[in-house]
């Protein structure tokens, strides 16, 4: 009982912890890949260090909703990560919550987002907003979509039973779970700000959409809002690593080798997919707003064919 | 006993209106008249009711039965509360100088020679004595129309006339081939027209002139009950009469003529080899329900639109009685009350609207609620009544209309919803801009002047609720014996 | 009742559907109104003949009627009417001549089919009787419809109404015929004197039916 | 006999509702002083609760259920019996909380009416008609309810009826009202036979599948017009805004799920075994409308409009419930059934909630600026901060966000829409997903749209001047949209009370019932078995409230918490007016052109001048609405052609009258002679 809330004490943690790294080696290794030294891939901790230290601006008319709204984000993008199991499956507050939730735990993370960016009435804020949720309208039910197709693969919609399906003999290769893949895999690039969809590291152009968004925060809030967005990519990559190549992670109390094993086989697939994100990063160019619902839109339409192949190719159960 | 104060009521029924018609011909002050106008309607009234529970015996003139009792007592009522309506729509007539006082005597004689007539017409035994009781209530109704003499009333009243003749010409050739085809069975002479005795041999008649005759009454009687396509002259002569005679005709006339009908209609049910008479009254009544509903779309003039609702409505009582059995039948004898008390009670508070508006038009007509709030609600609640919707009457009949036709015929009650449906929306586009809408007239008018309005509505409203079980066994009853 | 009987009533009969025949071809005002009176002195003729067969002496007051208040007072005031409206030139035909007397002998092809099934128990006397009357009855509707002239219609009319008295007529013991020929005469009368009041009050220009409509209430 | 006893309850019921129908005439003589109306208002509540209580024993106590009493009103030929029986004392809970709330709120803002003569009276009369229609237990009590319950919130809708706007919406509300009622009473006619047995046991007992396919399309369109299932929801947008706030939220909140009920009732429990295709045209309509409603409502800016048609998309995600229920149902998948239906009855109580939450925060705002239009507001949270609390609580409750209840029934649904696999037919199994898909869409859509509704009346700067001199609303409804917060949270939390409330009707109605939840460990939801699906509100919440109170804890502690209050930096572009911020146009404008263009046919047309030219620049949106210009549009044309057509025949001369006659006559006469 001990032990296995504190798994779930260290899951909790870890998340938390490994979240600055993984955007600090994601920004390495594009900064490498662009023949940059790029720097320290701790970087990102003493960037949130630093915030944190600052004075902090607030807007004259920000309502108390500006100033509430980073840690509520906070707060749901990281119980929505501890819910994903990342080294071993079936954890203790894994029962609270499937994928739907997981998803809908986001959701609500970016509703006070877009919320607190039209909180002190700016034009800037407005735009983030505004396409902020125009991307979120397809996005969303799109990976609703892969989720859809895992589930019915699976026969769940819990994340450990449909990790420990994946692994298990009945899971075959199939087309549906290919096309759940590259749903999911676009989903993440537009939800995470990445490159075709939104340019993180730009300000000032009017394509943003995230950053237009946060544009009023600053000092503490603004660390808030930055480690929010580390853990939800962190999130989205340690869900494709624990549906997809479920190979490693631990079950539930197998014992602390088997955790050790998953936590190695958890960092190396991080690395990998970071690696794989920003090799498609630094090979596309950013797109134009308008053109990001037509990808997004190839994504929901991805996710719904998977499913439907699903109904036709697969006995119900 | 019984039957010696059933003598008497009947005696009653038609002596005072005749009596009366007489006296106030004589009597010139309007002062005088208007109130004995009301007090012979109310001993009308007595009489009417005395005979719910006391049967003179029928004799090969006259004859009341379950049948006429409930068109007598619902035609007494709203007699009588016309009478009271009219009491005070002609003293502002007369301020007003649309009328005379010489036309007042004329017009109160005339009120009272119209309830002779069309008592005479549901009492009478013999379909000779029927036909020629209509005629008068025809021939004193197309005066009344004509009374304000201005070129729309005198044209509404010789269309009228002109419709009118034609229409009781017609019902004669059939009141004739009925008397034929009941002659070889029964004799010559008065007794193959007495109503009882046709009624109850009309099996060996032949059926080919019954065919026939039924064709030429369908038509003649028709006219008058304002059935489309016979119906030509009812919106002009409810909008162009005084308002009262308004309420008469479609309270009260309609169902006279149709009574007529319906009496035809039993002596044809006795017959089992004559083409069965409920599919023309079902055509004619749903074709004048639809088109009905159409032409209230298009009134711009109040008077003749809720007389259109007159026609709608007459189509759908026709249409349940040609449908017959008990539920239907029940459903049309329900409606023509409801029907009666509801419209007359609408014709009163449109004629303190057109007084106060001094106009007719639509159009001109607007925020009612507003200006007069008492009236305007009325208003309101009475064409929502009349339109079918619940707590009132009407929407109990029509209930059990449609349910129960659609059960039979689904296609005929697809075609009845769609009519009432019609018919119901057009009467709401026409109440909207008259009850609400910006104003700032404000009207008066005593609240006891709309208390026959009031009165009508508040017995739709609790048959609508509640039927005492009296009525609903009468009504069944009578439902049965229309087949 | 011999058979002479029986063919006097249909010849007296069948001589009044020739005449509303004729009626309804004339297209002048007098000759209209000449024509009426014999429509109704046949009338009168016809009646009378069944009074007699039927020994009902309550139908020569009705054959009495007819000649006397159709045959010479309505026919002499029309008369008086149309000199005094001064429209006693032609007759408006709406339809041809041609195709009015085409319908017109459909109509009595019709009455005849319609009173076919009749049975026959009291002899061809009824039935054939009641074909010609409802073909009198028809034809002035007929006339009632294609006619725009009131005049011409008030004949219509009354030509109609003929037919109906022949019809009760024939019915033999038919009670309240009397009464019924009185209560229409009142409505002719009344027919009549509409007229004419619309005229002597000058609301009208013309007693054209069309012109009248023009003021309707909407 | 015991107070719980199934007929006394039916006895407490029925009088509850004699209560409020005799509350309407007392209420024209009192509205004319506030005292009075606040009176009425109040006693309203108090009933309201007390059938609220009666119908949760009813519902709660097991035993036989159906009790019901014999009035001797009503139908002259049949029977009048009202009673409770599981699913209509649902319903009677779900809209008695929701309609005692709402009179508490009425108590301070039926106040400020201008003319209560015109509300009053007919609230009472409105909430009593609704009742009716959930107790009755023949047909022609249910038609006289649902009947009243048109006409009481009809007189509501016109009772501002200055405005054209407002008479023509309460129109076509009127209008389609009683289409749907002449529908429902042909479905009766169907049901009842043509020996007329009007009670629902009678009808239950004759049930035959044979009119059952017929009565099924006939409740879609009669009780999915009430409901406002597209394309019959035209009236529901321009009416529910029309009337005072309190009553739309009456009308939104709880109105149409009087309708849902009588789908429920007719299609479910009266007509009989479903036919597995019934599904289908109820699962087409509903997603349907789940889209096109938060479509609609995204691209309004009129407040109190945008709510009505987000409850447009809201009766969808409901009878996307109701349709695969039926689809399980019929495919005699018993428990799935349950599921489907529990989530669509879950979300019957959760929007029934949230809309009038939203409704009357909607109500307190236009009390406050006078405005409905959006892009006259802005910066209400500094003004109106009760007000704003609760309707953001609404807005994410909406948005089927956790931890608030809107979430647990959308997953609920996307449980059930995940068991379609086993449905027995292909057709079906391949339109789930799709609908599915939808709901998906509508879900996100519907997050867009508050963000946009909330951002836009409550954030940023004022828009205009009355947006700067608002206040807060009066204490009354204050409490009530509080109250109505608490439970949105309350029922998001502890889902599994919900549940097991809603269960005897799902035995009832589709003999199946989920196992109990309300004993789990930590309240948790465990709709099928733990290893396919579980929720925990309830953890969930705790978990981001820990979660929250940590991070500022941490925060606190080690930050600086040095803070200045500057002007809004706007990357640098300074001191610019309100103008320039984001509007609810602009803000739905990206949205508009992903979707508008296809589904509203959305052009922008731009004159921009010349350079140098001073001219001003326009933007002009052109804008249809399609299901309008489609369907209502041709009808009204034909009718009118029609009516222009007939209308010649008032004009005639007598002479053409007289042919018509005659025609008649000829007509007929040839008719009896070819006969014989």
């Amino acid at each position: 009982m001990i032990q296995a809330w504190l798994t779930q004490l260290s899951q909790v943690a870890l998340v938390l912890g490994l979240a600055p790294l993984l955007s600090g080696v994601t920004r390495k290794i594009r900064a490498r890949l662009l023949r940059r030294r790029g720097p320290s891939v701790v970087q990102p901790y003493r960037d949130l260090l630093k915030l944190i230290r600052k004075e902090t601006v607030v807007a004259e008319n920000a309502s108390w909703l500006f100033r509430a709204a980073p840690y509520a984000i906070f707060a749901t993008t990281w119980v929505a990560a501890t819910l994903v199991p990342t080294f071993a499956t079936g954890l203790t507050l894994s029962g609270a919550a499937d994928l739907i939730v997981i998803v809908a735990l986001l959701g609500t993370a970016r509703f006070l987002l877009a919320l607190a960016g039209l909180d002190v009435g700016t034009s800037f804020g407005g735009i983030g907003s505004s396409r902020e949720m125009m991307f979120a309208s397809l996005a969303e039910p799109a990976m609703l979509m892969a989720v859809f197709t895992l589930s019915l693969f699976a026969g769940s919609t819990q994340l450990s039973s449909i990790s420990t399906f994946m692994l298990g003999p009945n899971a075959g290769l199939s087309i549906s779970i290919a096309l759940a893949l590259i749903a999911l895999v676009i989903v993440t690039i537009g939800e995470n700000a990445r490159i075709p969809v939104d340019n993180p590291a730009t300000h000032l152009e009017l394509t943003m959409v995230h950053e237009a968004m946060i544009l009023e925060y600053s000092g503490r809030h603004l660390a808030v809002i930055e480690a929010a967005a580390s853990l939800k990519l962190l999130l989205y990559l340690s869900l494709i690593a624990c549906v997809f190549v479920p190979w490693g992670t631990a079950a539930s109390g197998a014992g602390a080798l088997a955790y050790a094993i998953g936590l190695g086989a958890y960092a190396a697939k991080l690395a990998a997919f970071a690696f794989f994100l920003v090799l498609f990063e630094t090979a596309v160019a950013k797109m134009r707003v308008f053109r990001v619902p037509e990808f997004l839109g190839v994504a929901l339409m991805l996710g719904l064919l998977g499913t439907i192949l699903l109904f036709v190719s697969r006995v119900p159960r | 006993m019984s039957v010696s104060v059933g003598t008497a009521a009947l005696t009653g029924l038609l002596g005072i209106p005749s009596l009366g018609a007489l006296f106030l011909v004589a009597i010139p002050n309007y002062r005088v008249a208007a109130p004995l106008n009301v007090t012979l309607c109310a001993l009308t009234l007595v009489s009417a009711a005395s005979l719910y529970s006391h049967r003179p015996e029928p004799s090969l003139y006259l004859l009341v039965d379950d049948v006429n009792t409930v068109f007598l007592i619902v035609g007494a009522l709203v007699g009588f509360t016309t009478s009271v309506f009219s009491a005070g729509y002609i003293a502002h007539e007369l301020q007003t100088r649309r009328l005379r006082l010489r036309d007042l005597r004329f017009y109160h004689a005339m009120y009272q020679l119209l309830m002779f007539a069309m008592n005479l017409a549901l009492v009478s035994n013999n379909i000779g004595l029927m036909w020629v009781a209509i005629e008068l209530a025809t021939l004193t109704t197309v005066v009344m129309v004509g009374i304000y003499r201005t070129s729309a009333a005198l044209e509404a009243a010789w269309k009228y006339f002109i419709l009118g003749s034609v229409g009781i010409a017609l019902a004669l050739f059939g009141t004739i081939l009925v008397y034929l085809a009941a002659e070889e069975r029964l004799g010559q002479g008065i007794k193959a027209m007495a109503w009882d005795h046709l009624a109850a041999s009309s099996a060996g008649f032949d059926p080919a002139l019954l065919n026939l005759s039924f064709v030429f009454l369908l038509l003649g009687y028709g006219t008058k009950v304002g059935l489309v396509p016979v119906h030509a002259w009812l919106p002009d002569a409810h909008a162009e009469g005084p308002t009262p005679i308004s309420a008469v005709l479609s309270g009260l006339l309609l169902n006279v003529a149709l009574f007529a009908l319906l009496r035809f209609k039993m002596i044809m049910a006795g017959n089992s080899a004559v083409i069965s008479p409920g599919p023309m009254m079902v055509t004619m009544g749903l074709v004048s329900l639809v088109f009905a509903g159409f032409m209230i779309y298009r009134r711009r003039d109040i008077k003749r639109m809720f007389a259109y609702s007159s026609i709608e409505h007459m189509g759908i009582i026709t249409l349940a009685f040609g449908l017959g059995g008990p539920v239907a039948n029940f459903a049309g004898l329900l409606q023509m009350t409801m029907h009666s008390l509801t419209k007359s009670g609408i014709f009163f508070g449109v004629g303190y609207i057109c007084q106060l508006e001094g106009t007719q038009k639509i159009a001109d007509i607007r925020g009612l609620t507003h200006s007069q709030p008492l009236l305007g609600w009325l208003l309101v609640v009475s064409v929502i009544a009349i339109a079918g919707l619940p707590p009132f009457g009407i929407f109990t009949s029509e209930f059990l209309l449609v349910t129960s036709t659609f059960a039979r015929a689904p296609w005929l009650a697809i075609l009845l919803v769609a009519g009432l449906m019609i018919a119901f929306s057009a009467l709401m586009v026409r109440l909207h801009g008259m009850a609400f809408g910006a104003t700032d007239k404000h009207y008066s008018l005593a609240a006891y002047r709309l208390a026959p309005m009031a009165l009508h509505l508040t017995l739709v409203a609790i048959a609508g609720v509640y039927l005492p079980a009296a009525v609903v066994a009468w009504f069944r009853h009578v439902a049965s014996l229309l087949g | 009742m011999s058979p002479l009987d029986s063919d006097i009533a249909h010849l007296l009969a069948g001589s009044m559907v020739l005449v509303s025949f004729l009626l309804l071809y004339q297209d002048r005002m007098f000759a209209l109104l000449n024509f009426f009176a014999i429509h109704a002195c046949v009338l009168a003729c016809s009646v009378g003949w069944q009074a007699y067969m039927q020994r009902a002496p309550h139908l020569f007051i009705t054959a009495l009627i007819a000649l006397l208040f159709k045959g010479v007072i309505i026919p002499v005031a029309l008369h008086r009417i149309v000199v005094r409206l001064g429209i006693h030139r032609t007759i408006e035909n709406v339809v041809n001549i041609g195709p009015t007397m085409l319908f017109g002998i459909a109509l009595v092809g019709l009455s005849i089919v319609v009173m076919l099934p009749v049975t026959q128990s009291e002899g061809a006397f009824v039935r054939e009787d009641l074909a010609f009357a409802l073909s009198v009855v028809l034809l002035g509707f007929l006339m009632m419809v294609t006619r725009r002239n009131a005049v011409s219609q008030v004949i219509g009319f009354m030509s109609l109404e003929n037919g109906l008295v022949l019809a009760a007529s024939g019915a033999r013991g038919m009670p309240l015929v009397v009464e019924i020929s009185v209560g229409f005469s009142v409505l002719i009368a009344f027919f009549v004197v509409g007229i004419f009041l619309f005229r002597i009050r000058e609301r009208f220009d013309t007693v054209d039916l069309q012109a009248l409509d023009m003021s309707r209430g909407e | 006999m015991s107070l719980a006893s199934p007929y006394c309850l039916s006895q407490l019921a029925a009088s509850g509702v004699g209560l409020l129908f005799a509350l309407a005439p007392i209420g024209i003589f009192v509205a004319r002083r506030p005292l009075g109306s606040r009176l009425t208002y109040a006693a309203c509540m108090l009933i309201c609760s007390g059938l609220a209580g009666v119908a949760l024993i009813a519902l709660l106590t097991p035993g036989p259920r159906i009790a019901s009493i014999e009035i001797p009103v009503g139908l002259p030929l049949g029977r009048t019996l009202l009673g409770f029986d599981p699913l209509s004392a649902a319903f009677a809970v779900i809209i008695n909380v929701t309609s005692a709330i709402i009179s508490g709120y009425a108590i301070g803002y039926g106040a400020h009416a201008r003319e209560p003569l015109r509300i009053v009276p007919f609230y009472p009369a409105f909430i009593a008609g609704m009742n009716l229609v959930l107790l009755a237990q023949d047909a022609f009590s249910f038609l006289v309810g649902w009947e009243f319950m048109s006409l009481a919130s009809w007189a509501l809708v016109v009772s501002e009826h200055n405005s054209a706007e407002n008479r023509r919406a309460a129109l076509v509300y009127l209008i389609m009202a009683t289409g749907g009622a002449l529908a429902l009473l042909l479905a009766f006619g169907l049901l009842a036979g043509p020996e007329g047995g009007y009670a629902f046991d009678q009808i239950r007992r004759a049930a035959s599948s044979g009119v059952g396919s017929i009565v099924m399309i006939l409740a879609l369109v009669g009780a999915g017009s009430k409901a406002g299932l597209v394309p019959l929801h035209a009236w529901l947008p321009l009416a529910h805004p029309a009337a005072p706030s309190h009553v739309s939220a009456l009308m939104s909140g709880v109105m149409t799920k009087v309708a849902v009920y009588g789908f429920v009732r007719l299609v479910f429990d009266l007509s009989g075994p479903p036919l597995w295709w019934w599904s289908i045209p109820v699962l087409l309509a509903a997603g349907i409308t789940a889209l096109l409603g938060v479509l609609y409502a995204l691209m309004e800016h009129d407040l109190k409009r945008l709510l009505a048609y987000h409850t447009v998309e809201n009766i969808g995600i409901i009878f996307i419930g109701l349709g695969l229920s039926l689809a399980f149902k019929a495919g005699g998948l018993g428990s799935a059934a349950a599921l489907a239906l529990v989530a669509a009855i879950f979300h019957v109580f959760n929007h029934s909630l949230f809309k009038s939450l939203l409704f009357l925060g909607s109500g307190a705002v236009l009390n406050a600026t006078g405005e409905r239009d959006m892009e006259h507001m802005g910066g209400l949270i500094h003004r109106m901060p009760v007000t704003a609390v609760a309707f953001l609580a609404g807005c994410i409750a909406i948005s089927a966000l956790p931890p608030f209840n809107g979430f647990v029934s959308e997953w609920l649904t996307f449980q059930a829409i995940l068991l379609s696999p086993q449905l027995p037919q292909w057709v079906p199994r391949l339109l789930v997903p799709a609908i599915g898909a939808t709901l998906a869409c509508s879900a996100a859509l519907a997050a867009a749209c508050f963000v946009k509704a909330f951002g836009m009346t409550f954030l940023g700067r004022p828009r205009s001047s009355v947006a700067t001199t608002a206040h807060e609303t009066d204490r009354w409804s204050r409490a009530a949209m509080l109250v109505f917060a608490a439970l949105c949270l309350l029922a998001g939390v502890l889902p599994g009370f919900v549940i097991d409330s809603i269960s005897p009707v799902t035995q009832m109605v589709v003999g199946s019932r989920l196992t109990p939840q309300s004993a789990l460990p930590w309240f948790r939801i465990i709709p099928i078995n733990s290893a396919r699906s579980a929720y925990d509100g309830l953890l969930l919440f705790v978990m981001i409230l820990v979660a929250t109170a940590a991070t500022a804890l941490i925060v606190r502690r080690f930050a600086s918490h040095a803070l200045r209050r500057s002007p809004a930096w706007d990357c640098g572009f300074r001191d610019a007016s309100p103008a320039t911020q984001y509007t609810a146009g602009s803000f739905a404008q990206p949205i508009r052109r992903v979707f508008g263009s296809v589904v509203f046919r959305a052009r922008e047309h731009v004159t921009m001048p010349k350079p140098g030219d001073t001219a001003v620049a326009k933007l002009r949106l052109e804008f249809h609405d399609t299901v309008w210009e489609a369907l209502y549009l041709p009808v009204i044309h034909v009718f009118e052609a029609t009516t222009d057509r007939l209308n010649k025949l008032q004009f005639l001369t007598i002479r053409n009258y007289l042919t018509l006659v005659f025609s008649a006559l000829v007509l007929l006469l040839i008719i009896v002679g070819t006969l014989r």
